[in-house]
């Protein structure tokens, strides 16, 4: 959309486009900063009976406004919980079925979907050691719907990613499937200027909407490998005033909304 | 290969353990002394900001072991501290940072991209089933998790195909820590160890390792344990030795006593912003070298702090 | 291939559960009705004299299903009843008695030794590792227990050499149960669950199953379990149905509430010793069929043998 | 010994027996009835610092006498317990070598120690059937030092039992650990006449030593096969009064002395 028309920042645009990603009912497996805010919004808003899962060991607890936690591992986290499981049995919810969404961040991302948290460069002597996987492969290798959510950029959207951290599509078609990861698989990538799934076949990163005011050159202007581009690109409101606002008292203190 | 897992000799370290019921109550000092060794592998306990056996940490720093390996399925501030030091060699995990707050370690990039230490990198999962292999007694555990990863492919996981199901899956080997460091919430003088709250891989880790040493906020009264024994989650004949120390998470939280103190840390990270690795060094030779104890460390901290991080937990539950 | 575990299928039940917090409460007869067919394979939690849900399986005999296949790790006196009812065409357990008192079954005896009821036999880690790996979504976990052993031959059970210890383990195929009924001290109407005391295998098994039916000694509100998360040993999206039944474990026991009646287990046996299967009969058209709920039964009993139980938990505990 | 000296029951001499070969200091996988009985015996006597465990998911319980648990999970097994883990757990520590001694009964038991909890005759149309293994064969499997209590019977002590619920040796030799058990096996069988271990090479029944009065012909009338008899075999004093006095106390009601 156009820049004079905004009233949000890109990790506002960001936070929001994801939260309209959940569906009520569903079980959502949630990383600290945006994927947090995102499923503490959707709560808010259309999906009020969705469900935070963290991998530290907590289902469903209440996110306070203003409160909120730097970690997965923390009492703020674990408030109002109902259940404090170890990590392994969070784990295996999520391989056993009980985890429908996750969402992921990454450092880079492919044209199918494989995401790295690990280095740039070469492993044994990286130019950039990153944090690491976390429970960033697991929840890729098997819960059943995986969400990126990242910010859109060309240093991030690489054609081959230097690590696979976490597996999307691996070389795509059915590659992904043989080598042995027989669930999930990325479902969406929700970026600050487009809506990306994955094409059925081919299993390459396909644009599936962009918000309203945003061209599609700018989406691939801002990509290191030419998706998909179907026919028919749909068009994404932009953030309501009654999301920004619900967001922005999540995080009055703009911890996560940097 | 790379990953020979003894299961004979693992086992023999159970096998051999004093069984009976004694107390094994002692100093942090001669807890460390006794059970680490240059180049052991050492599982740290709890999971990032959440119950850090700091003090452990800092006797071990204090004690100037070299070559370890330590076990942290999330690890954080306390990782720096030991690089800086010169004892951490290999650090065995799935993530490390200092947390959402900082971004990626300065320090832990310097060490790892100049290959001055050694970040062997798993799944979550991954290392959570290494220690559970390890404590059921078994060299391995099958999982989906990894499979088709760089992660997989670099540390060269075996897979196998499933005889009941057709179904690939990656075998996650058996990781059988020389000590594992445990902090808690209460033990009595056996080693029967309860913790409150979320429990992370801590049990795993104990039932997997040769050695545990456990600093509690509180030794209590093994009647008191009797009486609620549902809660405990280390047995005593896995434990070494028990050391009571309150606040010996902090500046990382202990659930049920105080909230992690973020503040400590953003100051540690401002020398880092500020001084790279001579600034985390100046935090070690301030708070830990510099100092005879942990508890010297608590007093320059101050009560005022403690008992906030006290209020701040009572606040965030209430 | 006897033990063929079709992962893909049975996640697809985790998967499509409904997975929001919706209250779940309704009466026994309805949860029962709703979740078991004929033939299906139905684990009753607990172990012999603990937590058996016995309202449960007097109620599975009311609605007299046919061809059911049970798990249970010990079996004990409500195997009897299943088989006597023609309800129970397999068991699948590790030891099935009416318990030490008693020795052998004289019923089990009769219908195995006959032919009219299979026993799958397993070890007692067998069976919890069946349901353990169907609660971590892998197709199998690998053990040293059965190597060796006729148990092991008859199953056919597979075995493999582990690529990193060279070890040789026995590979136990997951079980998942179309539906698990647990008998627990609590739970909210959503279907959080907490059992006080020794948890058996009822956590791996609610996990495993595609249906889980709670009865409970007491529907808590919401609020109480979020103040005890730590408690809460099965969350609310594995859970289809929260039945409040105090008392409906009896004449077992239920930890933290009331201590079994073995008295009302040795009439019954009574019965067996003077006419056999007619005996265990007499006391199922008694107790069960003759009887229009669990209540109903629990009133024949009388509420001064119910009280006598919680004092003689209360007594044992002291 | 002479019938008419004795002033104890079989039940009772198998129990003292039992109780004397558990060492101070250990921990002991122990069942109800006679395992019990002498686990709680020997916590009198000489070993005070053993931890019982029961496969019901209890450690170190406190047994209380003339309230005997008639099952490992109940309430009065479980009394004043340290920790109550979930079963698996309890079987998890033994295959970690957590647990030193286990006692085990026999329906059936041949000469490499292997024995028979679950069908007399045919598997699939047994003319008995037995309980089954319950943790027997678990124990059998992964337990440091198993220890088998039973009365001496021909019936019991048979050439080659009809079903391997438990392994001793299997076909003896090295074939227990060709099989994959490589720990622990027999150690010693404790029956109302003798004690029994194992020849170090072949793994066969040997007896040790007799208790006093018992003559070795007896111990051989009372068993289908041969065992080894060294050139000496011990002999071992008769329950003493103190035993038999703690024994009857622990179950006053002979609950479990039958």
């Amino acid at each position: 959309m156009l820049s004079h028309e905004r009233n949000f920042t890109r990790s506002e645009l960001l936070a929001v486009m994801t939260a309209r990603m959940l569906e009520d009912g569903k079980t959502i497996f949630v990383g600290v900063g945006l994927p947090m805010l995102a499923a503490a919004l959707a709560q808010r808003l259309h999906a009020p009976n969705i469900t935070i899962i963290f991998e530290g060991g907590v289902i469903a607890p209440e996110i306070k406004p203003g409160m909120l936690p730097l970690s997965t591992n923390e009492v703020r986290a674990a408030r109002k919980a109902v259940m404090l499981p170890s990590i392994d049995d969070v784990f295996f919810y999520q391989q056993r079925g009980y985890i429908d969404y996750g969402i992921l961040g990454a450092a880079q991302i492919d044209k199918y979907g494989n995401i790295n948290t690990s280095v740039i460069g070469d492993y044994e002597k990286p130019r950039v050691r990153l944090p690491g996987s976390g429970g960033a492969n697991d929840i890729a290798s098997t819960c059943s719907r995986v969400i990126v959510s990242t910010f859109h950029e060309k240093r991030r959207f690489v054609e081959r990613v230097d690590f696979i951290t976490s597996p999307g599509y691996l070389h795509g078609g059915n590659t992904r499937r043989e080598a042995g990861l027989i669930f999930g698989g990325p479902y969406k990538v929700v970026t600050d200027l487009a809506i990306m799934g994955f094409d059925e076949e081919s299993k390459a990163m396909r644009v599936e909407a962009v918000y309203r005011g945003v061209r599609i050159e700018e989406v691939l202007e801002n990509m290191g490998f030419r998706p998909i581009i179907p026919d028919e690109v749909g068009e994404i409101e932009p953030p309501t005033d009654e999301e920004l606002k619900i967001l922005r008292s999540i995080d009055p203190d703009r911890v996560m909304l940097r | 290969m790379r990953w020979n897992v003894d299961v004979r000799t693992f086992r023999e370290w159970a096998e051999r353990k004093d069984k009976s019921p004694t107390p094994k109550l002692m100093s942090l000092d001669e807890a460390v002394k006794r059970f680490l060794r240059n180049g052991a592998v050492v599982a740290i306990g709890g999971c990032l900001y959440s119950r850090t056996p700091m003090a452990a940490v800092h006797e071990i720093i204090r004690q100037g072991f070299r070559e370890l390996t330590i076990v942290r399925n999330l690890a954080g501030f306390e990782t720096d501290l030991l690089l800086v030091s010169g004892c951490l060699r290999r650090l065995i995990t799935s993530w490390c940072s200092p947390g959402y707050a900082w971004g990626m370690s300065r320090v832990l990039r310097h060490y790892v991209e100049n290959a001055l230490a050694e970040f062997e990198e798993w799944s979550h999962l991954g290392i959570g089933l290494r220690l559970k292999a390890a404590a059921m007694g078994v060299p391995f555990l099958p999982t989906f998790s990894m499979l088709g990863s760089s992660i997989m492919e670099r540390l060269g996981i075996a897979e196998m195909t499933c005889p009941y199901s057709g179904e690939k899956l990656a075998l996650v080997p058996a990781l059988y820590p020389d000590v594992a460091i445990i902090h808690a919430n209460r033990a009595d003088a056996y080693g029967n160890i309860q913790i409150d709250g979320y429990t992370h891989m801590d049990k795993d880790m104990a039932q997997a390792a040769r050695h545990v040493i456990a600093t509690v906020e509180e030794v209590v009264d093994g009647d008191e344990i009797r009486r609620s024994a549902e809660r405990t989650i280390i047995p005593f004949f896995c434990v070494d030795a028990v050391v009571e120390l309150p606040f010996g998470a902090y500046p990382s939280e202990c659930w049920g006593r105080y909230e992690a103190d973020f503040s400590h840390i953003a100051s540690y990270q401002q020398r880092v912003d500020e001084r790279g690795i001579e600034g985390a060094r100046s935090y070690v030779s301030e708070n830990i070298t510099g100092v005879s104890s942990f508890m010297e460390f608590l007093s320059k901290v101050g009560v005022e702090q403690l008992l906030g991080r006290v209020r701040a937990f009572r606040n965030v539950v209430a």
